[in-house]
């Protein structure tokens, strides 16, 4: 068979969202790839200068569906940088509360695609069961499974319903043990050695020319995380390590996920005994109401923001559950968002797909790209 | 490591390249320079405050002028580094940052299409998220969006 | 099949063009004009033609007094949906078919190729890039076929429906039977969908 | 019922039919009719069309036990609305399938897009004509059905290939490419680790070989040559762990991606008819076929229809545990594949005919009756 | 900022006979759900259904159910038509734009009764007009499922909204808090023309024109036509609708904080 180009997308079981992965293969070997985005673009940059700071935050939950939490987290603190803005403490326990339980979540879909591209049957729906019991939390205390709509700019929208920590301790322990399990249907495995190992290396130097970041960063070697190195919302006040490993390879990048979910686990525990204890508001108190109360107000708006908040710009970064997302949120004294810039990190993966795809097969494609973790909500915005 | 550090270190190689380093939040600083410059500065940025890791590339359209960023990211220092340039709306180009940051690839082609500012000796400079063709660069000013009273269900309450 | 929606107006195609007022339009809202020339009705006007053959033939024959509840019966109870993902529903549509909801109870398996397929479940948002494929998509599936819009971006473009590529409704593309509404919708509500489509099919005449 | 034998059936079924027939037509047309050769020729036709039903019957209850039982190991439950416990979902994906569009890829060759499917469902069906359930349940006497079997077997590759180059389609034409390559490839294991099996039951013929079996199965001294036929049957019925032609991850559907409604019917329950064959051979060659040990008792064994009854428990249970292998393990790559089968899987064979032939040679098989109790 | 390295390559689990402890796992999977699969047979089982829960989750001690509290849960809204003041809010905060404010009945000719009806089709279920709504009429329920074969019966008008309220679904209890020391509307005295617009329009009725001093004409002005009236707004009954303002012809109230 002479070389030709195939496109995997947009319809295909293994793009797990709407992109086109072209791919010039030679027989079963790749040779070059091109991926081809946009196919959810959906203009959520542009959508934001037309709403107000908390109507934003409806997007986000959309915007990357697997981590709408983390998301979330990213844009409330930058609009809170923008608008100089601080929240209560139990509110940033809250928001770290929803950002583990979010990376578990990710990381459980993500599991349960990446078994299915290696041809695991079973483990799919183990992933996605035990998936479902973090969303029935979220659930308890948001009142959606997965468009929470939950932070708001100075907090959160409410507290914990009573009981929740105690349910919240019964799913952690029950998802520790799945962990094992997990371990076992796949590290277990020759097949599943023989198939990942050295498969879809990317070493520390050329992620970090390409901008790869999170998980496949982490499984290079490189020690990085947001949440030691810059430390937000309540994480200098948690124990926890970061998980690396070394091998950059598919392998690699399985142990780290499913290393960071145990150190999810780890953090979790922490947090919910210290929501157990330090009872507290969760919405900052002196705020103006428009901000505070989720609704716009008619007439004025213009005057109350150049009283309240003059101009100014966040810019942050959270360690999402694919890697590190950054926002950069110009406020220009308008009701609106001047500008919302969004640095989605699976964009940056992707864009590097030329680097860990050539010289493998064609049925290597499906296990890298799952180990990618794709999410294209964020990538295309 | 600080703003009044950065410039220290910047400005020998720099020159009247470099316009000003200020605080920014969340970040060890913005560093303001001339967009003719752009390449010095990168290669000074990476090699020499060893900022390793480009982060995002972005752009505003400030209606009378258009504004490129830049984030960078140091291992070592723990930092972001803000780079913004402005450059004029009528003759809206820098150079590519790509030859020093690979990862800046697929940021500018997103930036070329959204705001419509020309990355010169950009490898591969065509669309990324609109289709081949779109004529229109959705993320400027003087782009607006539908209206909602235009998609309407027509025969609401039939 | 029911008639569509009642959102399509007949006398014009309810296409990006049929969106917008007559006239001229000004300069600066000419860029927020979808960019892709769509042949909006291509499935549409062959669904109907199929339609009256397929009602034609019947009436000559006038066999199908005991075949169609058969028929149907195997057509409501063995419904292969695309497996396709656009959005946030898909994630949804994937947990409805995990062990949960576990849509295989009532026959519902995705299948990769469309050549399988009886139903679209259009998941997410359309944008405009993808409602080429989207259309192919639907006219590879062989008939008799159904298509649900799950969720409000499939539905009428949901919070996104302002934007410069998102298509408003996937009912501009293609005829929809059942609608869901949510954002997402639980998997119980997509379930409830499908049970809402067996009804349908069970009801229908021709 | 142990002597009547399927074909004695449909003999009885086929004169009495035609002495009804001819009793009531007057004398030439009698004598015509009530023709031995003719009523050799209807017995014929029953045999095969109970034959037909009969294996087509089991390829829908094997569909279903498949979806019960992977939904049991995927913590789910599986069809379960249509009919009881969902015993008509399969009925009813087929009468759907069967009243869907037909259609005909642009680009497609019609000779081979057609001939394709219909070839591999009808090869496929041949197969139970030469396969004894039970010591009635067969077409006669051949000599050397086992070969025949899997000679019939192993035309697949060619219609897979044929069907999945006339699609046009690349991900087809790379399926029907991979299913060619890895049906030659497990060929030869197969083959050879038979070769054991034939060595020590002294014949080619399936009835024989579970004759031979009445005092002991053959799984245990030839547990070699079963692990090799398991193996090579799972990449034969491209089933996981082996199912790189319709790998589904990178390779939409495979080789059956441009097909759908009967065509695709077709594929899939030939897919599934082999499954079956495959199950069939396992538990003929190495579990005794119909034959049940001794120290099970006599009540269990002597019911009419026992042994088909029993033939089809251990039927069952060969492919639970094909079931059981998809659930929990992933897809190899094909090279992968290739390797165990030329490096791995033919060295094992090889090694299995030299323990057989030893095993034959020292006359100790008795002793390694290997089932507590086997032995008689 | 060193932290010790968790993963290396040293995984915690190793193939044991190549795939025998997959296997293994899979079938102690089996066993499990052969008693009981986690699956809840949808139409028949509901998870919102409290004694299915304690049913499942207690006696099968499988995870089904675990972390439930579905009182929360935003579906469909209940309007309660006879509290709704017709103060716009939800349609205000709706960043869909999914609301409309439609007539009822029950409204006298000069303030007709506006009720929200919400377009399900565009709704995304932020729960931000509920958290909005004043008075409480407006809440959302557990009910989820809505499939529709045309699309205008997504469309719920108050009616619809009202009759969903009366099926006394478990409403959504969790109400967000006003702030303390909330902004208040002020008035800009020498603007104010006395023209009662505000009063008359207001929701609660808590704005009410008081007579102020007529100034004495100071000499060479001319008279002006002012009514001499000048409103005074109760903040503890005004719900911050902004109805005012918007209907204010001289623009002469404004958002700020009462000293």
């Amino acid at each position: 068979m002479s070389e030709m180009w195939i496109n995997m997308g947009p319809q295909h079981p293994m793009t797990h969202g709407l992109w086109n992965l072209r791919v010039k293969i030679d027989g079963e070997m790749i040779l070059d790839v091109d991926p081809e985005m946009g196919y959810l673009h959906r203009g959520i940059e542009k959508i934001s200068e037309d709403r107000h700071y908390n109507e934003v935050i409806t997007l986000m939950d959309r915007c990357c569906y697997v981590a709408g939490f983390a998301w979330e987290h990213l844009y409330i603190q930058s609009a809170e940088q923008a608008l100089g803005l601080r929240p209560p403490e139990r509110a940033e326990y809250l928001r770290v509360l929803c950002d583990e339980f979010q990376r578990i979540a990710s990381h459980l879909m993500w599991y349960a695609a990446f078994v299915q591209d290696i041809g695991l049957m079973s483990p799919f729906l183990y992933g996605m069961r035990d998936r479902d019991l973090v969303l029935d939390l979220f659930q308890s205390y948001t009142g959606a499974r997965m468009t929470y709509e939950y932070m708001r700019v100075g907090g959160v929208r409410n507290d914990v319903p009573p009981g929740f920590t105690d349910q919240a301790r019964k799913v952690l322990d029950w998802l520790s043990d799945r962990f094992v399990e997990y371990d076992q249907l796949c590290l277990g495995s020759t097949i599943f050695r023989e198939r990942c190992d050295d498969l879809g290396t990317l070493k520390a130097n050329d992620c970090v020319a390409h901008g790869v970041t999170g998980p496949m960063l982490r499984a290079a070697g490189l020690k990085r995380d947001l949440r030691k190195d810059r430390p937000y919302a309540a994480y200098d006040r948690l124990e926890f390590d970061v998980a690396v490993a070394d091998s950059a390879d598919v392998t690699a990048r399985y142990l780290v996920r499913m290393e960071e979910m145990r150190q999810s686990v780890r953090i979790l525990r922490q947090v919910v005994d210290w929501l157990d204890r330090h009872p507290g508001p969760v919405l900052a108190e002196r705020l103006p109401r428009w901000l505070g109360a989720p609704y716009a107000p008619i007439g004025n708006e213009g005057y109350l923001l150049k009283r309240h908040y003059a101009k100014g710009v966040g810019f942050s970064a959270v360690e999402e559950p694919h890697g590190e997302a950054q926002a950069y949120v110009v406020n220009d004294g308008g009701e609106h968002p001047y500008r919302v810039k969004f640095r989605s990190p699976v964009f940056a993966n992707i864009s590097a797909a030329r680097q860990y795809l050539v010289g493998y097969h064609v049925a290597d494609i499906p296990p890298i790209m799952g180990s990618v973790d794709v999410c294209v909500g964020e990538v295309d915005r | 490591m600080q703003p009044d550090d950065i410039a220290r270190q910047l400005a020998p190689k720099l020159g009247d390249g470099l316009l000003s380093v200020e605080p920014f939040p969340g970040t060890a600083g913005r560093v303001r320079f001339r967009s003719e410059r752009a390449l010095e500065l990168f290669r000074a940025v990476r090699d020499d405050l060893h900022f390793g890791h480009l982060s995002m590339v972005g752009a505003i359209d400030w209606v009378d002028h258009r504004e490129v960023f830049y984030v960078a990211w140091s291992d070592a220092a723990t930092q972001y580094l803000f780079l913004s340039t402005d450059v004029p709306a009528s003759a809206a180009h820098v150079e590519s940052a790509s030859s020093v940051w690979p990862s800046a690839n697929w940021h500018e082609r997103e930036a070329w299409e959204m705001v419509d500012v020309t990355f010169d000796n950009h490898p591969d400079l065509r669309h990324l998220l609109m289709p081949d063709g779109y004529a229109f660069h959705p993320l400027l000013r003087s782009f607006k969006l539908h209206e909602p009273e235009e998609l309407e269900v027509k025969s609401r309450h039939v | 099949m029911t008639t569509p929606t009642a959102s399509v107006a007949p006398a014009k195609p309810p296409g990006p063009e049929g969106l917008r007022p007559e006239g001229p339009l000004p300069t600066v809202t000419q860029a927020a004009v979808p960019f892709i020339e769509i042949e909006t009705l291509r499935a549409r006007e062959f669904l109907p033609a199929a339609r009256e053959a397929l009602t034609s033939l019947i009436a000559e024959q006038g066999q199908t007094k005991v075949i169609r509840p058969v028929f149907n019966w195997a057509g409501r109870n063995s419904l292969f949906p695309l497996h396709w993902g656009l959005a946030c529903c898909a994630i949804e549509f994937a947990a409805a078919f995990g062990g949960r909801w576990d849509a295989e109870r009532f026959g519902v398996v995705p299948r990769s190729s469309p050549r399988q397929c009886d139903l679209m479940i259009v998941n997410g948002t359309v944008t405009w890039k993808v409602a080429h494929k989207l259309i192919t998509l639907y006219e590879q599936m062989p008939e008799p076929k159904w298509v649900i819009a799950m969720g409000n971006c499939a539905t009428g473009g949901g919070p996104f429906r302002t934007a410069y590529s998102v298509v408003p409704g996937v009912d501009k593309l293609v005829p929809v039977d059942v609608y869901i509404a949510g954002c997402p919708p639980r998997p119980e509500a997509m379930l409830d969908g499908i049970l809402k489509l067996e009804q349908l099919i069970r009801e229908r005449k021709e | 019922m142990a002597s009547a034998t399927l074909y004695s059936v449909s003999d009885g079924l086929a004169s009495a039919l035609l002495h009804a027939l001819g009793s009531v037509l007057p004398g030439p047309a009698r004598a015509a009719v009530t023709n031995p050769n003719v009523i050799v020729g209807l017995a014929v036709l029953i045999f095969a069309v109970i034959l037909l039903a009969a294996s087509m019957l089991n390829t829908i209850l094997l569909i279903w036990w498949e979806r019960k039982l992977l939904g049991r190991f995927m913590d789910r439950r599986g069809a379960m609305h249509v009919g009881f416990a969902g015993l008509l979902q399969n009925f009813a994906d087929g009468l759907k399938l069967f009243r869907k569009n037909t259609f005909q890829p642009q680009e497609a060759d019609p000779l081979g897009f057609y001939t394709g499917p219909c070839a591999y469902m009808v090869t496929s069906l041949i197969i139970f004509g030469v396969l004894p359930i039970s010591s009635g349940w067969n077409a006669g006497t051949l000599p050397l059905t086992l070969l025949l079997a899997l000679a019939i077997f192993s035309f697949a590759p060619l219609f897979i290939f044929v069907s999945a180059w006339s699609s046009n389609n690349k991900y087809s034409l790379m399926g029907g490419m991979r299913s060619a390559a890895q049906m030659i490839a497990y060929e030869v294991p197969i083959l050879l680790a038979v070769v054991a099996v034939i060595l020590v039951a002294g014949s080619f013929n399936l009835t024989t070989i579970v004759y031979e079996q009445q005092n002991y199965w053959f799984w245990g001294p030839l547990v070699v040559a079963l692990i090799v036929f398991v193996a090579g049957m799972l990449a034969e019925m491209e089933r996981i762990p082996f199912d790189l032609p319709e790998a589904e991850a990178e390779l939409v559907e495979g080789w059956n991606t441009e097909y759908g409604g009967m065509l695709f019917a077709f594929f899939m329950l030939a897919d599934y008819l082999r499954a079956l064959v495959g199950s069939i051979l396992v538990v003929l060659l190495f579990l005794g076929g119909w034959t049940m040990p001794t120290w099970v008792p006599g009540a269990l064994t002597s019911f009419p229809l026992a042994g088909i009854f029993w033939f089809m428990v251990k039927t069952y249970t060969v492919f639970g545990l094909f079931v059981w292998v998809r659930a929990s393990l992933p897809r190899v790559r094909t090279d992968q594949l290739l390797r165990v089968g030329w490096n791995r899987m033919i060295p094992l064979s090889l090694l299995s005919i030299f323990l057989a032939a030893v095993l034959v040679t020292v006359k100790c098989l008795p002793l390694l009756g290997c089932v507590p109790g086997v032995g008689s | 900022m060193a932290s010790p390295i968790t993963a290396k390559e040293k995984p915690s689990e190793n193939p044991i006979l190549f795939v025998a402890r997959p296997m293994a796992t899979a079938a102690r999977q089996f066993a499990k759900s052969l008693i009981r699969p986690a699956t809840i047979v949808y139409p028949y089982e509901r998870l919102e259904d409290p004694t299915f829960r304690d049913r499942v989750a207690v006696a099968s001690g499988r995870p089904i159910g675990v972390g439930h509290v579905w009182d929360n849960y935003r579906g469909v809204h209940a309007l309660n038509i006879a509290t709704c003041i017709s103060c716009n809010l939800c349609a205000f905060s709706c960043p869909d734009l999914c609301i409309e404010m439609v007539t009822v009945p029950g409204g006298d000719p000069k303030h007709p009764k506006k009720c929200p009806e919400i377009d399900y089709g565009k709704c995304s279920y932020c729960g931000f007009c509920s958290d909005a709504c004043p008075e409480g009429c407006l809440t959302m329920t557990t009910r989820y499922e809505l499939s529709v074969a045309r699309r205008a019966e997504m469309v719920y008008s108050p009616e619809k909204l009202y009759d969903v309220f009366r099926t006394k679904l478990p409403m959504n209890p969790i109400r967000v808090e006003r702030p303390a020391n909330e902004d208040a509307i002020l008035l800009d005295p020498p603007l104010c023309i006395g023209c009662n617009a505000c009063s008359r329009d207001c929701p609660t009725q808590c704005i009410t024109m008081l007579d102020i001093p007529k100034p004495a004409a100071k000499p060479g002005e001319k008279q002006t036509k002012r009514i001499w009236k000048e409103p005074v707004i109760n903040d503890s009954d005004c719900v911050r609708c902004g109805t005012c303002i918007s209907v204010c012809p001289k623009e002469c109230l404004f958002w700020g904080t009462r000293k």
